[in-house]
């Protein structure tokens, strides 16, 4: 098994913390994992990716190829990723990203990420959060209680159900 | 016993390591992209009565470094391309006055300020030849996040055992990458001390001609009253402007690290021997040269690699003997053409000896590697 | 046989040190000796840290720890040992382009942290390691073997750099005044924090020749006739402050010092074991 | 306790500052090396001592 994937949007957004709780998660498993990220020199506002591979065999080279997941929470990353799937490929888009009919890949889900933070939880942050819930429905071998303690033990302090509230959103957002 | 498992940066690793060696110091500035180790370095060195110091620049950063070694610190700065060209002269200062100390550098893409946040290899020559002056070097470079972590050990440890400062030659591949990493028990890596002296303060020569050429280090505070230069120094550690004196110096500070080859090449190979085509890198590429090997080999072909750990001094010896039988040499570095100076200085026909490069911020995939074998092979994909 | 202070402070064997005839730097560094004797520091205990230059040649003549470095670094190589080990007196010996010029930066950073290093600077307005360059120190106008014409760079004062930059004890001496800087030295090294001491000195082999104000006699008249007591300052009249130069003790402050405050990092945080 | 002054002619490289301070004319150089010209003059004042940049000179004390 060896799964990859990349979690893009602007920079600010979480998305490497929200791959670094992936591949905490994958570990804590007794899988491997990796994480790997480019960034700008901007600190916030840039397009930001982190990629996650996920496996049970060693993982050499470290960045993904083909993602067998890609998360686009921007237009801006959506447009400059969408090159690199195929017709295995999963995408997980905010609702608001214009997406074209034409393309070929195994599913979209369209889905109210970024409002859900924002105005069901009422904090734009959690975002990264709400998108872990819906990536976890999406990876099977990962465990729902796995990535929520990943979630727990990276957040700050005194943000845990905050947090926790943010996850249990995201993994309603998707009905499998 | 529960297994200490952890998910750490490339960089975080290189101060878990550091601190499981013994350091106790650390003294930098900050540079992308190595800025995470003075970040938990500066965290984690209070917690464990160490000191952290941020310094006005990379030059103070190299010089406060060893200020504390002399003081008795195990200690350990940090940077990245332009940062390292900064430090150089302090570098070249720590060789000949023969303070122990660890230099890492997380490599960027160049030349100046370049590709600040992305990855490069193109410091390798510069770890051998940065300073003006003949001199030993020992360089390092990691290709895993544990690597890492025993990489920073090994560089502590040889800096002690042979009184020279250490380079650990990391690239941002590396640095960045977040992998599994099982964090080793106390006691289950070896840490080698400081060899103090033995002789009383009044019989004590600081540069002595000892028997492994490594003379024993007091600690400035310990009783003994010694000095310290960058000038040429005979064995009381006094300026001479003897030339006998100045090539007795150099040739010691040369043959202590030729003499113990055995002991500091570290290298990792796979089907070295048997190959008919051998692929080398170091650092990050090694990652993908493996990746390249394993799909190669899958398709029947009979590849293997080299990835030198040391990578200065250069495992000469060993290339040397695993190429005698080969057909084709790749070497794969993120720089336009560094390693493979060395490497074709270690094989008899030169010709077979070819660079995959890439110098423009971006790591080489092992899509990118298999297709420069199969150029020279001429031979499509099955 | 030597003085007693000089057999107990200095290297004899490593006598006669290699400055010219007359050079001013020989007597200031008799004053850190005495300083140090009189305070009765342990030997073991004193480190002195120097650069490169005619200046820094003095810690291979001194019987303690001695730190010859590179040039400027001197009190980046001094903040490593003294971090490193706070129970050392650090004392660093730096002349006026090591400290001021290619140092520069590390001078005014060392002065911010306010970390307990004694600097003096032996400022002879030339670089003579190199045969008569002008420094930073030149006065405007002076000749160096770089400014033939004489030199147009505005002069540092290196007192009120450090004391702007957040040195908490700052004073000037000369080597004709060498009682002051013995006590200047003493204080220094007493007080805790940052000290600079500059000791202004002579260069009869290329600043005195080149400026035609003679040899080593004549230069240090000259250090007597121009250098007044910044205390006494008001008390003189216009007439007789014309073409004077002020010694003396600009600042003395006390703020935190720069291991004490880590140590109280270290009292709060350290947990014994690593996270 | 009683002082005397002693000179260290090797180390001396005849600058001439203690010739040119000493109040009482008590030195001299010979052939360019200090020398003790007229010791009943001294009044061990300690001057050139104090600014001898070699430490040719100095007072002992006897």
């Amino acid at each position: 098994m060896k799964k990859e994937l990349r979690l893009s949007g602007s920079g600010g957004q979480g998305l490497i913390l929200a791959g670094i709780i992936l591949a905490e998660a994958a570990i804590n498993q007794g899988l491997n994992a990796i994480q790997s990220q480019s960034y700008g020199p901007e600190a916030r506002g840039g397009a930001s990716k982190a990629e996650v591979i996920i496996g049970d065999e060693e993982i050499f080279f470290p960045k993904v190829r083909k993602p067998n997941i890609l998360l686009a929470l921007s237009q801006k990353a959506f447009d400059q990723y969408i090159h690199d799937l195929d017709s295995k490929s999963i995408i997980v888009v905010d609702e608001s990203i214009q997406t074209n009919d034409k393309i070929e890949v195994d599913m979209i889900y369209k889905l109210p990420i970024l409002k859900t933070a924002s105005e069901k939880i009422g904090k734009s942050m959690v975002a990264n959060i709400v998108a872990l819930g819906v990536l976890t429905q999406l990876i099977p071998e990962l465990e729902k209680q796995s990535v929520l303690d990943a979630i727990l033990q990276r957040v700050p302090q005194g943000t845990e159900s905050l947090n926790t509230t943010a996850f249990e959103e995201g993994i309603q957002l998707i009905k499998l | 016993m529960k297994k200490n498992i952890k998910l750490l940066q490339g960089n975080e690793a290189c101060v878990h390591g550091a601190i499981y060696a013994g350091m106790n110091f650390f003294a930098g500035y900050p540079i992308t992209p190595s800025t995470e180790i003075a970040e938990v370095s500066s965290e984690l060195l209070p917690k464990n009565k160490g000191k952290f110091i941020q310094m006005e620049d990379e030059i103070a950063g190299m010089a406060t470094t060893i200020g504390a070694a002399v003081a008795g610190a195990k200690a350990m700065t940090a940077t990245s391309g332009p940062g390292f060209s900064l430090k150089q002269e302090n570098i070249g200062y720590a060789c000949i006055t023969e303070i122990p100390c660890v230099i890492v550098n997380v490599q960027r893409h160049g030349p100046s300020t370049g590709l600040p946040t992305s990855p490069g290899q193109g410091d390798y020559m510069q770890a051998k030849w940065g300073t003006h002056g003949d001199h030993p070097v020992i360089a390092l470079s990691p290709t895993t996040v544990r690597e890492v972590f025993e990489l920073t050990v090994k560089a502590f440890n040889f800096s002690e055992k042979y009184r020279t400062p250490v380079i650990l030659l990391m690239d941002e591949v590396v640095g960045h990458l977040r992998e599994k990493i099982e964090i080793p028990e106390a006691g289950e890596l070896e840490i080698v001390p400081r060899k103090l002296p033995k002789v009383a303060p009044s019989e004590y020569k600081a540069y002595e001609f000892t028997e492994d050429l490594v003379p024993p280090m007091a600690n400035f505070g310990t009783g003994y009253r010694y000095n310290i230069t960058g000038l040429v120094h005979d064995e009381t550690g006094f300026p001479t402007n003897s030339t006998k004196e100045a090539a007795k110096l150099l040739d010691r500070l040369m043959a202590k690290i030729n003499n113990n080859l055995d002991d500091i090449l570290i290298y990792e190979e796979g089907f070295a021997q048997e190959a008919e085509t051998l692929f080398i890198a170091f650092g990050g590429i090694v990652r993908s040269v493996k990746e390249a090997v394993a799909t190669l080999r899958e398709q029947g072909y009979n590849v293997g690699y080299f990835a030198p750990k040391t990578v200065w001094p250069f495992p000469e010896q060993r290339m040397q003997e695993i190429s005698k039988n080969k057909k084709n040499i790749f070497v794969a570095e993120m720089n336009l053409g560094q390693m493979i100076e060395p490497v074709k200085l270690a094989v008899e026909d030169k010709n077979i000896v070819k660079g995959v490069n890439k110098a423009n911020g971006e790591i080489i995939s092992p899509e990118e590697i298999i297709e420069s074998f199969m150029e020279v092979v001429k031979c499509p994909v099955k | 046989m030597s003085s007693e202070i000089i057999s107990q402070t200095m290297r004899t064997d490593r006598l006669p040190h290699i400055w010219c005839p007359g050079c001013g730097h020989g007597i200031l560094m008799r004053a850190i000796a005495v300083a140090i004797e009189d305070l009765k520091l342990d030997k073991d205990k004193v480190c002195i840290v120097s650069g490169i230059g005619c200046s820094s040649r003095a810690s291979g003549y001194m019987d303690f720890n001695t730190l010859h470095t590179t040039h400027g670094r001197a009190l980046a190589f001094a903040t490593g040992v003294k971090f490193a080990n706070p129970d050392l007196h650090v004392i660093v010996v730096t002349g006026d382009g090591d400290a001021s010029a290619i140092g520069g930066n590390h001078l005014i950073h060392a002065c911010r942290r306010n970390i307990d290093i004694t600097t003096i600077v032996f400022n002879n307005n030339i670089y003579g390691m190199t045969g008569g360059q002008f420094s930073p120190t030149t006065p405007k106008g002076d000749r160096g073997t770089t400014a033939p014409f004489g030199n147009i760079d505005k002069a540092f004062d290196i007192c009120s750099l450090a004391k702007g930059a957040g040195a908490t004890y700052v004073a000037r001496s000369t080597a004709y005044h060498a009682n002051k800087m013995i006590e200047y030295i003493k204080t220094g090294i007493n007080h805790k924090g940052f000290s600079l001491i500059e000791g202004i000195s002579s260069c009869p082999t290329y600043y005195g020749r080149k400026n035609k104000k003679g040899g080593a006699v004549d230069l240090l008249n000259h250090l007597k006739d121009t250098f007044v007591d910044i205390k006494v300052k008001d008390k003189l009249s216009p007439e007789k402050l014309e073409n004077k130069m002020f010694m003396g003790e600009f600042h003395h402050s006390v703020e935190p010092e720069y291991t004490a405050e880590y140590d109280k990092i270290i009292e709060l945080f350290s947990t014994g074991g690593e996270e | 306790m009683d002082k005397k002054l002693v000179i260290k002619p090797e180390w001396c490289k005849g600058c001439g500052i203690c010739v040119a301070f000493c109040p009482k004319k008590v030195l001299g150089l010979e052939n360019g090396k200090i020398a003790i010209l007229d010791g009943d003059s001294c009044i061990k004042c300690g001057q050139c001592e104090l600014r001898c940049p070699d430490y040719a000179i100095y007072l002992k004390e006897v």
